[in-house]
Parts: structure tokens; C-alpha cells; sequence
């Protein structure tokens, strides 16, 4: 028998779970739209590949993946792309993201699916292949799954743990996954294990769940695969990654390092059978198993299509008029869904619907007394209080000194609370602060060099800027000294020196491209002369003049070249465009 | 041996310069905030208030009696605190700017803390010999530096609490500073104890 | 009365010798300090404390030259921290304190001048002459420079609204007040 | 539903509960306390009671605070009944008011109410007292005093004079003042013979009184309301320290039972050290803070110039707390092999 450990702290509300375990998974009938976001996944958002009016077909490519860590989306169904847009997210924010609204056409056609053999390709091969299909870790995280399946370089992979603990109260979408596809789940168990190559494969799952530790045992035994199939005390939140690898390999990760630097690896259970699916059936992500549960009339689960619309999905079950709100997730870390609109994601793991009944309005805030309870009960052994006396008065850096990091946010503080002070929303607001102010200060970094480099570069130009003005001003003096004592020469016919200041002008301003800072002194040359032009056509009622007023203005420069003073360049009769 | 004890316990918690006899309120009140600065500055205090005592009972003994010039005694106290003042600000400029920006006005303001120069007058007062001296003024200076201290882990508290917008920052800080005299007051009559 | 006068001056040699030692052995080069109080600073160089830039903000501000709440792109949250870092009192912020903006170009308007691109200290601006130029709004630090240079008036600021990316939680709502 | 924020589901814990069943802890020894003192102990706890909520109320009305949720939580009940406890039964009515006026005003709303005064604020009520009263604060009338309510209330509303006969001291105050007074000639052995003050153990009707408190305060720690850790360390710093001197010269030096059954130590271990809002709260910093508060409790009740320690020594570890904290944070998950 497999030692288990313990982790410290954590809670045991009440599990509410039989109530959806009464009939099997429901396969969902098709909504009547289907909104899919495009961003479903932790990493880069994936780039739009169709456009409204294109008929998809289900399994179709919608979203390609943008960069490693993301993961691609495909159309749930067959049908048509009618807008690619804002859409209301399934956030607690209610804020929209990008979308790809389809209206199904009904005969769920599937796109051409090619199986491969996981066995048989190199393992970059399998990656790939679980990245286009959109393989995420459907624990809640998702974490695009490719990206876990790499080991560690230096440390050598002693275990794989598979998460079938499901211990928030409600949520059983993982119970029946496992009861009904015990099988799939332990193959997709099985391309893990290949991929990674550990000592042990260990499945956890609550001891609440006996059906399902029988199937997944049995389902091994049958397929001749060497899992220990172990039944984990049930305490909330057992299922978190962290805990799991503690109970059942002793082993801390602190939020500074990633498991596999520690030689384990955890998947959730439904990611290994949607990485069966996508290996074995070449079936990309397109439906997940959600639990319909709370306040409503038929609690059960559902096998639904990602993209459906809260409200046709909790249509399903019936909710009772008293129902007053639904969750996305469970009721100790989902999150309110903004609006009905909102749709199913790839994290959307159970639906509950709330009344006045299911969930009291809290008590409200006292202020803390400092009685520990939080202390004892956080599985990081944190100190809540703590944290929430510096998150309260906006103190971060104390709250980074108190670990507010390693904080899994799983809500045991707030739930023993004799204060009943939201101490998650206090830890998430320092968190998003934090965050906000670190990206704050790497853009503030980035401004620094920019503005750095761009002072460099002037002081540069500058320099160049004085040296070929320096020149040019040499070249013009001498320039315009000829010119005037061609002028001079020949007053009676100007219109050569005229001509020649004309093609002089674009000459200067047509410099050679390379150069950009003898393009910018030229620039600033022209810019000089045509000023110095402008300056010359200013009497625009010359080209009216009488006779007598053209010999007086004669007289006069005659008068300017006597005393040394530069003529005008052009003669004004020819200076107007 | 004991005698040395007790002078030196006395110093520290029963006749607490800060909390007992109130001396030195100024940089007690000003560089309380944070927990940092204070052990900065209680560092600060009891190197200059030890090496004070030491070079004040040398001065006042080998200089001052004498010649009879017991009338100079505040006067030369004040200008050899002044230079070990200075002294330990260049020190401290060098070895830590923060600390130095963040002591700011204060450490020159050593010169002027009260309990600098009382400590050497007390001294003087008491008849206490050069190693007495030195008991007295280190103890002093320790007890300086564990109320600063104290201090500032409570003030980083109450930094956080809801207190009532008219007695925020020094006001609260002088009501705590006052229930700590209180608490002091536990220590009366321990020196006494025969 | 002479020796009270020889004995004072023989302090005051002592001491002063002692202390013009010290003066040239701890002698203290640069200051670190600068960095520190540029490193709160936004980085925008936006001009508006009066300094050009914000690295000289930081030095007059480290020569006590400048207060500590003359930067507007910092905010009242800059200001606090300046206070914490030099152990001053927090001040109120010397101008009001606006929603964090990029800098918008209307490219129907723009002429292709280059003289906004001139003015961007971060070069956040691309386009070359009479060709029309654009903002690459990741680089924009919202200082405003680019604006009043702008000979047709087509650059404005646009307030960067909340999206997913930069959404935050929200400080908890204590709802207390009057629960009675 | 409160949309807010997760989690959705709680437990049924709330600061009025915790408070009751302190005060529930505190019954066995109040009702020891009316046996040996009689009713006039009850007219002093409802009197501070009274004055608590009072107070309470004004200020939370000052501070635009609601009134319904803090007036019910209980803890400015708390406060008082510790008050009345502390202060001696027959202590005219102006000396307990005016303690716990100083205690929920100065000590508690000041900092700003329930959760964040850094001192407890019943012990400053009792040191504000002592200091500023000596007297009145250690007369304690004899445990043999048999004297009606109604003279009992006169006394205390000061319609009748305090009489000498009422003006005795504690079992610990008698000790100290009489090896005092017979300096070398009586040993401690001799002086607790007289069983008419000391009693079986630790002064007559004292014993039970204590005990009472001990039971209450091991019923609390059964409930999980408080834990071990800062009453067994301030017991076992009193009882180590008592136990050590008593060993090196048992003439001069009480047993560590007559020190832990006699003055405050019961109550201080069980209702004052335990105090999550002044004292520690990491298990290392309570056991730091319970050791040393008992150490120091003995320190001053034996060699200081008050008759009991354990207001003072709290308060001065109620200074230290803080700090204590800040060093004594538990290693957190993930994070306990230093060599990671």
C-alpha cells in the first residue's frame, strides 16, 4: 500500500455531490448559437483563421495557436461564422473578448479526422499534435498541456500524478468522466506516461468517490497498465495540484519552481481523455463534461459543446424560480457568470445555480481579531491575516514579504473566518496590483532605454548635423558668391541665374537616402532656403509693377551689391509657381 | 558584579531614558515608522551615547577638574558629542546612503538629542566612576534602541489600523508611546530590590 | 581664563583633526540614491515636473531641490512612495491626477509632418515625411509631447479603457457602514 | 447571493460566537468569585459591563461606525467582566468606570476599535488604576469578611467608609508585605501556615477562584478557541521561574503553586495571554510570548513594588509583540528544506 502524506490545513465543507450523480453524462442537444473565444487558455491568444459568412465544419481550426505556450480553438459544430467579435467572456470582470459567434446548421458534420499513433511518432510529434487539437488542462488552470509534457532536462521524472480528486463541493464532472470512460482515461494516462517517462504513474482521487476508484482500477487492470489507482482522504482542497503531489508523493512545490524541477508532473483526469481523443480519434477539444447543479430541477451532467450560451445550457436542467444566479465553477473558487450570454469555456467545469437558500447573503465584514483560524486552515501554511492586514492597507511590498504568491487562493480562510472578511477578494486585489505594477515598472524600463537611446542618437545627429551644416554653409557662401557675381554680370538677363536656383533647390532636397542624418541637415538646408525664398517673393505685387517702379527697385539693388549686400537670388517675376 | 548588573539593567528598563525619564522624544517621534530605520538609528544612538560617555568622563576628569573649568562641562560635552555626531554620519554616508536619506535631519539631530547629552550630565551628577559611566551610558543607549524598536514594530502595525482620522500618525504615536511609559512603570522598584 | 581658552582649542584641534580625516577617508562618491528615486519615477519623460526628463527630476530631487510631488504621470501612489523611500511627508499631488492615455493619430488628418515623431521621446511614433504616421501604442507612455507640435491638431489622447488584460480585482467593498 | 467574490460557502463561525463562549469560560470562576466575595462582585461586572457598552457606543457613534454589529459582538463585554475581575470587589464604583472608560476609549477605539489595539485593553485599565491609585486598587477585603450585600454596595457607592476591617490584601500582597515587614525572622513557610489568609494552597477562596478559571480556560482550549501554546508557556515561565527560586531558598522564596493559584496568573494564562488582537500569533511567537509574560509576571509580583505582575508583564509583551511576530513566521509550504 502506496505511504500517503498530509498536507497541512484545509477544510471540509459539505460535498453537495450525490445530488448530480444520479444519471449518466447527457449529451447535450445543439444551442442555437455558439459563441467560442478565442482566448480559452493560459499562454498566447490564437489568431482568428475564419471570417463571418465561412461555413465551418465541427473540429474545424478557428483559432490558430500564437506562440508555444497557447493552444489552438476549433468550431464545436458545423455551420456558419456569423461575426468574429467582441463577446461578453465567461469572467467575473463581464468584460467581452474576442469571439467566433456560429450558428450550427444542425448536422454536426465532422472534419476530416486523422488518428495517429503515439507510439510510433517522435514526441515533439505528439506535442504538436495535443496543441493543435487544443489539449488544456481542464482541472480549471488550463494550461495548455503540451507545454507540461516536456521533462525536465536535469531532474529525472519520478511521477506522474493524475488528478481525479475533485474536491470542491457540487462539481462531479470528473467522477462521472471517470466512472463512464474509465478506459480512455487511463490510454490517455498511458501517451502521458510515454511522453514523460516516469518512475510511477499515481491517480488520486477523494475516498468520497468509490465508484470511480473501482472503474479507473479496473480499467488498468484490464488494459495490463502498472497505476496505482489511490484513494485520498477527503479534504478540500485536496484536489489542488500542489496538495495532490503532497499526499501522494510527499513532495512540496513552492510557487517559486514548477513541479517537474521536483521530478512530478499532474494532469487532471479529463485532460488525459481529451488527449486520448485527440491522439487515438484525431477529435480536437470541442465539448467538455459540465455539471449542472445547485437550484435546479434535474441536476446532472452534461457533455456539452464549448461556445454554448449560459442560458440555453442551464436550460437543460431546469432552474427554480428562486434561482438568483449561476456559478462557473465551484462554489469555493468559480466566480459569478457576468451575464446570461456568457459562454462555455474549456475551464467551464460545473454550472450551479444559486438561491437565497443554497448561498446566504454573508454576514458582513467585522474587522479581524486575529484569531488564527485563517492560519490553520491555509493549505500554504500562509498567515492570512497577515496578508489581509497589508492588502487592506494597500501595503504590497509586505504582502509579497508575507508570500501572498504562493497563495492558491482556494478560499479556506475566508470560509473559517469568524470576521467573515473576503479575505480571497483582499489577496486577489493585492495580486492584480501587483501585477499591474510590475508591468507598470517593466514599461517604465522600457521607456527608460527607448528614451535613452533616441538622447544618444540626437546628441549623434546633432554633432553630424553641426558638421555638414559646417560644410554646406562653406559650399553655399561660395555658391552665392558666384551666383552674385553672375548676377551682377549680367542684370539685364536673369532669368539663367534664375533657372539655376531652381534646379538648385531640388538638387538639395533629392540627397542621398542612406544617410539619414545628412538627409535631415539637407532637409534643414532646404528648409533654410526656401524660407530665405519666401522671404525674397514677399512683395507679391511685383509682377504688376510699372516700368518706373522696376528701374527704381534696380537702382536700389544696385545700390544693396554697391554696399555688399546679397541681391535676391531669383528674379520675382520668375519666382512665382 | 551584581552592582554593574544593576546599573546597567537599570538603565535599560527601569529608568528607560525614553519611557522613564523622557528624554530623547524628538528622534523617537521621527524615525519610528519603519522597523528598518529605527534599528538604523538605535545603532546610531548607542554608538555615539557610549563613545559620548566615555570621551565626557575622560574630558570632564582629566581636563575639566583639573583645571577647575567644571563651568565648561556643557559646553565641551556638547562640542565632542557634536564631532562623534559627525563622525558617524560621514560613517554612515558611506556605508549605507539609504539609511543616511532616510535618518535625514535626524542624525546631525543626534548632536541636539536630549538624552545625549543628559546621560553624560547624569553621569557627572550621580559621581559615577569612567566603568559605571560607560555601564550607564551604553544601558542608556540600549534602552534607547529597544523602545525605538518596539516602537517602530508597533507603529508598522497601527500603520494599517483603522484609527479615528483626527489621531492618525503622531497623535496615535504619542498615546502608544504613552501606554509604553505605562507598561514601563511595571519595572519601578526592581532596581530597589535588595 | 587662559587655559579655559587653551583647552577648548586643544578640542577643537583634536577634534577637528579627527574629523577632517574622517572627511577624506569616508569620502563619498556619487550618489546611489538617484537611482533609487528614479527607479519610482514612471519613466515618461513627459517634462511636466518641470525637468527635463526624468532621470534630472530625480537628481533635484535627491538635491532637495524639487518636491516630491510634481509628477503627475506617478500619481498620488508615486508620491506616497517617494515619501516612504526619503522619509518625507506625503504631499498632495501638484496637478490632478488623469486616466492613464495613449496617444491616438487620426491618419485622415495627419499630413506626415515628422514633427510628433521628433517630439516622442520614447520614438513610440513611425512614419517618415508626408507619409502618414501611426502610434505603436505598446511603447506609448502617455506623456503628451507629441500633441502640441502637431500642425493640424491630429493626435489626442485616448484613455486606455479596461479590457482582460488589464482588468483587476477590485478593492472589497466594506459594505458596514450603517449596517444598523 | 453576494456576487462578490468567492468563496460562496461558509462555515458558521462568527466573532460573536468566539466571544460568548469566552465569556461562558469565564462563568465557573466568577461564580467562585461570588461565593467567596459575594453579590457585590456581580454589581462591579454588570457596572463595567454597563460602562463598556456605554462607551462603546458613544464611540462607535463618534467614529460614524454602525452600532448594531460591534455592541453585539461581545467583545467590549469581554473587556469589562476582565476589568471587573481584576479590580477588587469592594473598589469604589468611579475607580472601575473610570478603568474601563480609559480601556474601551483610549486602549481600544483609539486604534480603532475591535481587532487593532496593539495593547489589551483590559490590563491597561488595571495599570492605568494601580498607578494612579495604589491604594484603592490592592485593598481586597479579607476572604473571612462576612458583610452584607447592602453594606457591601454602600461601601462601593461610597455611602459608608471604608472601614479598616475591609481593607486587607491579596494572599500574594500579604506574603510580599510580610516578609517585608519581617525581614529575615519569618520564612515563607511560617507565614503561609496562617491558614485563615493562605488557605490549603495559594490563600483561602482564592484556590477556587483560580480554578475556576483553569477549568474555563481548559474548556476553551477543548473548543478550539484558543490554543495551548501561550497559556502552558506563561504557566511553565511563572512556575520555572518560582520553581527555581523556591528550590534555591524555600524560605524566602512561595512554592510555584502558591504562584500559580494565587493573583492574576489563572486569568492571565487563560482570558489575558491568550488575547489573539495583542498578543502573538504565530506558534513560536506565542510560546515566545507566554514565557516570557509569565517570567516577567513573577519578576515584578516578587521583586518590583507592585502586589501582582501580570498586568505588567503583558502589556510590556503586548510592546514586544509585533516584532515577536515578524521573527517567529512559520516557514511556509514548499519552502521548509532551507537547502531548496
Amino acid at each position: 500500500m502506496l505511504q500517503l502524506f498530509k498536507f497541512k490545513g484545509g477544510v471540509k465543507p459539505q460535498t453537495n455531490k450525490t445530488q448530480s450523480v444520479g444519471e449518466p453524462i447527457g449529451v447535450a442537444p445543439l444551442p442555437s448559437r455558439l459563441f467560442v473565444p478565442l482566448h480559452q487558455s493560459i499562454g498566447g491568444t490564437p489568431r482568428p483563421l475564419v471570417a463571418a459568412g465561412e461555413r465551418v465544419l465541427k473540429g474545424q481550426l478557428i483559432g490558430g495557436a500564437d506562440g508555444w505556450i497557447s493552444a489552438a480553438v476549433h468550431a464545436p459544430t458545423s455551420g456558419t461564422v456569423r461575426a468574429v467579435a467582441e463577446h461578453v467572456a465567461a469572467h467575473p470582470s463581464g468584460l467581452t473578448t474576442l469571439s467566433v459567434e456560429i450558428e450550427p446548421d444542425g448536422r454536426d458534420e465532422w472534419i476530416e479526422r486523422t488518428p495517429i499513433d503515439h507510439g510510433a511518432l517522435a514526441p515533439e510529434r505528439v506535442r504538436e499534435r495535443l496543441r493543435e487539437a487544443g489539449v488544456v488542462g481542464l482541472g480549471g488552470a488550463v494550461f495548455p498541456t503540451h507545454g507540461k509534457l516536456t521533462a525536465s532536462k536535469t531532474v529525472p521524472m519520478e511521477e506522474l500524478v493524475i488528478n481525479g480528486a475533485e474536491c470542491e463541493p457540487y462539481i462531479t464532472c470528473d467522477d462521472l468522466l471517470m466512472r463512464e470512460r474509465a478506459e480512455e482515461i487511463v490510454r490517455g494516462v498511458g501517451v502521458f506516461r510515454d511522453l514523460l517517462q516516469p518512475k510511477r504513474v499515481l491517480i488520486g482521487i477523494e475516498d468520497n468517490k468509490p465508484e470511480a476508484v473501482a472503474a479507473l482500477q479496473a480499467a488498468a487492470a484490464k488494459l495490463g497498465e502498472n497505476f496505482a489507482v489511490v484513494a485520498v482522504p477527503t479534504r478540500y482542497p485536496a484536489g489542488g495540484a500542489k496538495q495532490l503531489i503532497r499526499v501522494l508523493t510527499g513532495k512540496e512545490v513552492p510557487s517559486t519552481k514548477r513541479s517537474t524541477d521536483l521530478g512530478v508532473q499532474c494532469f487532471n483526469v479529463a485532460t488525459a481523455y481529451t488527449a486520448w481523443r485527440a491522439v487515438a480519434h484525431g477529435e480536437p477539444v470541442v465539448s467538455r463534461i459540465v455539471t449542472l447543479t445547485g437550484n435546479v430541477e434535474r441536476p446532472r451532467n452534461w457533455e456539452a459543446l464549448l461556445g454554448t450560451p449560459l442560458a440555453e445550457f442551464v436550460a437543460l436542467g431546469g432552474p427554480k424560480p428562486d434561482t438568483d444566479g449561476y456559478l462557473m465553477g465551484g462554489p469555493m473558487m468559480g466566480f459569478a457568470m457576468p451575464t446570461m450570454d456568457a459562454p462555455l469555456v474549456k475551464a467551464t467545469n460545473c454550472i450551479i445555480a444559486s438561491s437565497p437558500a443554497l448561498f446566504p447573503p454573508k454576514a458582513p465584514e467585522m474587522p479581524c481579531i486575529r484569531c488564527g483560524e485563517c492560519a490553520k486552515v491555509c493549505p500554504h501554511e500562509l498567515q492570512p491575516f497577515e496578508l489581509y492586514w497589508f492588502a487592506r492597507a494597500k501595503n504590497f511590498g509586505k504582502t509579497q514579504e508575507y508570500h501572498i504568491f504562493d497563495c492558491i487562493e482556494c478560499g479556506c480562510c475566508s470560509f473559517v473566518c469568524p470576521s467573515r472578511i473576503p479575505l480571497v477578494q483582499y489577496f486577489r486585489f493585492a495580486k492584480s496590483e501587483i501585477w499591474a505594477r510590475e508591468k507598470e515598472k517593466n514599461a517604465a524600463d522600457q521607456a527608460k532605454a527607448r528614451f535613452e537611446w533616441k538622447t544618444a542618437r540626437e546628441e549623434r545627429e546633432k554633432a553630424e548635423k553641426a558638421e555638414k551644416l559646417a560644410k554646406a554653409a562653406a559650399a553655399q557662401a561660395a555658391k552665392k558668391a558666384a551666383e552674385a557675381a553672375a548676377a551682377a554680370a549680367g542684370e539685364a538677363a536673369p532669368a539663367p541665374a534664375a533657372a539655376e536656383a531652381a534646379t538648385n533647390v531640388p538638387a538639395a532636397t533629392n540627397p542621398p537616402l542612406d544617410a539619414e542624418a545628412a538627409k535631415k541637415a539637407a532637409i534643414a538646408a532646404a528648409l533654410e532656403r526656401a524660407r530665405a525664398q519666401r522671404a525674397a517673393v514677399e512683395p507679391k505685387n511685383v509682377d504688376r509693377l510699372t516700368p518706373a517702379q522696376q528701374k527704381d527697385i534696380a537702382e536700389v539693388d544696385a545700390r544693396r551689391q554697391q554696399a555688399g549686400i546679397e541681391a535676391p537670388p531669383t528674379a520675382p517675376e520668375e519666382s512665382q509657381p | 558584579m551584581t552592582h554593574y548588573l544593576f546599573i546597567l539593567l537599570g538603565a535599560v528598563l527601569v529608568n528607560n531614558v525614553v519611557l522613564v525619564k523622557i528624554l530623547g522624544l524628538c528622534p523617537f517621534m521621527g524615525v519610528s515608522k519603519k522597523l528598518e530605520t529605527a534599528f538604523g538609528m538605535g545603532a546610531a544612538t548607542t554608538f555615539v551615547l557610549t563613545v559620548a560617555t566615555g570621551a565626557s568622563y575622560v574630558i570632564d576628569h582629566y581636563l575639566l577638574m583639573p583645571f577647575g573649568l567644571e563651568y565648561l562641562r556643557t559646553l565641551s560635552f556638547i562640542v565632542t558629542i557634536a564631532a562623534i555626531v559627525q563622525l558617524t554620519e560621514m560613517v554612515i554616508q558611506k556605508t549605507s546612503p539609504v539609511l543616511h536619506q532616510v535618518l535625514g535631519i535626524y542624525l546631525p539631530l543626534i548632536t541636539t538629542n536630549c538624552a545625549v547629552l543628559g546621560v553624560p550630565l547624569l553621569n557627572v551628577a550621580n559621581g559615577n566612576d569612567f566603568v559605571e559611566s560607560l555601564l550607564f551610558g551604553a544601558g542608556s543607549a540600549i534602552g534607547f534602541s529597544l523602545v525605538l524598536v518596539l516602537f517602530a514594530g508597533i507603529r508598522e502595525r497601527i500603520e494599517g489600523a483603522d484609527v479615528p482620522v483626527h489621531f492618525r500618525g503622531v497623535a496615535i504615536a504619542m498615546i502608544t508611546a504613552g501606554l509604553m511609559s505605562l507598561a514601563f512603570m511595571g519595572f519601578a522598584g526592581l532596581d530597589k530590590y535588595q | 581664563m587662559i587655559t579655559a581658552i587653551a583647552i577648548m582649542a586643544l578640542g577643537a584641534v583634536v577634534l577637528g583633526a579627527a574629523l577632517g580625516y574622517a572627511s577624506i577617508k569616508f569620502k563619498v562618491e556619487g550618489d546611489p540614491l538617484v537611482e533609487k528615486i528614479e527607479a519610482i519615477l514612471p519613466q515618461t519623460q513627459c517634462g511636466q515636473c518641470g525637468y527635463p526628463g526624468c532621470r534630472p527630476y530625480a537628481e533635484a530631487i535627491n538635491k532637495g531641490e524639487a518636491d516630491i510631488n510634481l509628477c503627475p504621470p506617478g500619481g498620488a501612489e508615486g508620491v506616497q512612495r517617494l515619501a516612504d523611500l526619503l522619509g518625507r511627508e506625503v504631499k498632495p499631488l501638484d496637478a490632478e491626477e488623469k486616466p492613464k492615455a495613449i496617444a491616438f493619430i487620426d491618419e485622415q488628418t495627419c499630413i506626415g509632418c515628422t514633427l510628433c515623431i521628433q517630439a516622442c521621446p520614447v520614438d513610440a511614433i513611425v512614419g517618415a515625411a508626408k507619409q502618414m504616421h501611426t502610434i505603436v501604442p505598446e511603447l506609448c507612455t502617455g506623456c503628451e509631447l507629441c500633441v502640441p507640435p502637431c500642425p493640424v491638431e491630429c493626435i489626442s489622447m485616448e484613455p486606455i479603457g479596461e479590457n482582460l488584460d488589464n482588468w483587476k480585482w477590485k478593492y472589497p467593498v466594506i459594505e458596514l457602514k450603517k449596517v444598523a | 447571493m453576494d456576487f462578490s467574490t468567492p468563496p460562496y460557502l461558509l462555515n458558521n463561525a462568527s466573532v460573536q460566537r468566539v466571544m460568548l463562549q469566552v465569556l461562558a469560560a469565564l462563568l465557573p470562576g466568577i461564580g467562585a468569585y461570588v461565593w467567596i466575595f459575594g453579590p457585590i462582585v456581580l454589581v462591579q461586572i454588570a457596572l463595567a459591563t454597563a460602562t463598556a457598552l456605554a462607551a462603546e457606543a458613544a464611540m462607535l457613534r463618534l467614529r460614524e461606525k454602525p452600532l448594531a454589529p460591534f455592541l453585539t459582538d461581545g467583545s467590549a463585554v469581554v473587556t469589562a467582566w476582565l476589568i471587573a475581575l481584576a479590580f477588587p470587589p469592594l473598589a469604589p464604583w468611579w475607580l472601575i468606570v473610570t478603568g474601563t472608560l480609559f480601556a474601551v476609549v483610549i486602549a481600544k477605539h483609539l486604534y480603532g476599535g475591535l481587532g487593532q489595539n496593539p495593547f489589551n485593553p483590559a490590563m491597561i485599565a488595571f495599570a492605568v488604576c494601580i498607578v494612579s491609585f495604589p491604594a484603592l486598587m490592592s485593598q481586597w477585603p479579607p476572604a473571612a469578611l462576612d458583610l452584607g450585600f447592602a453594606e457591601q454596595a454602600r461601601i462601593v457607592f461610597g455611602l459608608a467608609p471604608r472601614v479598616d476591617a475591609i481593607v486587607g490584601a491579596t494572599p500574594l500582597d500579604a506574603l510580599k508585605t510580610g516578609l517585608k515587614l519581617e525581614e529575615g525572622r519569618v520564612g515563607v513557610s511560617q507565614l503561609l501556615d496562617n491558614r485563615e489568609v493562605f488557605g490549603a494552597v495559594a490563600g483561602r477562596g482564592w484556590e477556587w477562584v483560580t480554578a475556576g478559571y483553569l477549568l474555563g480556560g481548559l474548556w476553551l482550549w477543548r473548543r478550539g478557541v484558543v490554543s495551548w501554546h501561550a497559556p502552558l508557556a506563561f504557566l511553565a515561565g511563572l512556575s520555572l521561574l518560582a520553581g527555581g527560586l523556591w528550590l534555591y531558598d524555600p524560605a524566602q522564596f512561595a512554592d510555584p503553586l502558591f504562584h500559580l493559584f494565587s493573583g492574576g496568573a489563572m486569568l492571565g494564562a487563560w482570558f489575558i495571554v491568550t488575547d489573539p488582537v495583542s498578543g502573538c500569533t504565530t506558534p513560536k511567537g506565542k510560546l515566545i510570548f507566554g514565557f516570557s509574560a509569565g517570567a516577567l509576571a513573577y519578576v515584578i509580583r516578587v521583586f518590583g513594588g507592585y502586589p501582582d505582575g501580570v498586568a505588567f508583564a503583558v502589556l510590556l509583551l503586548n510592546l514586544c509583540a509585533p516584532l515577536i511576530d515578524v521573527y517567529t513566521q512559520p516557514a511556509i509550504f514548499g519552502m521548509k528544506d532551507k537547502s531548496r
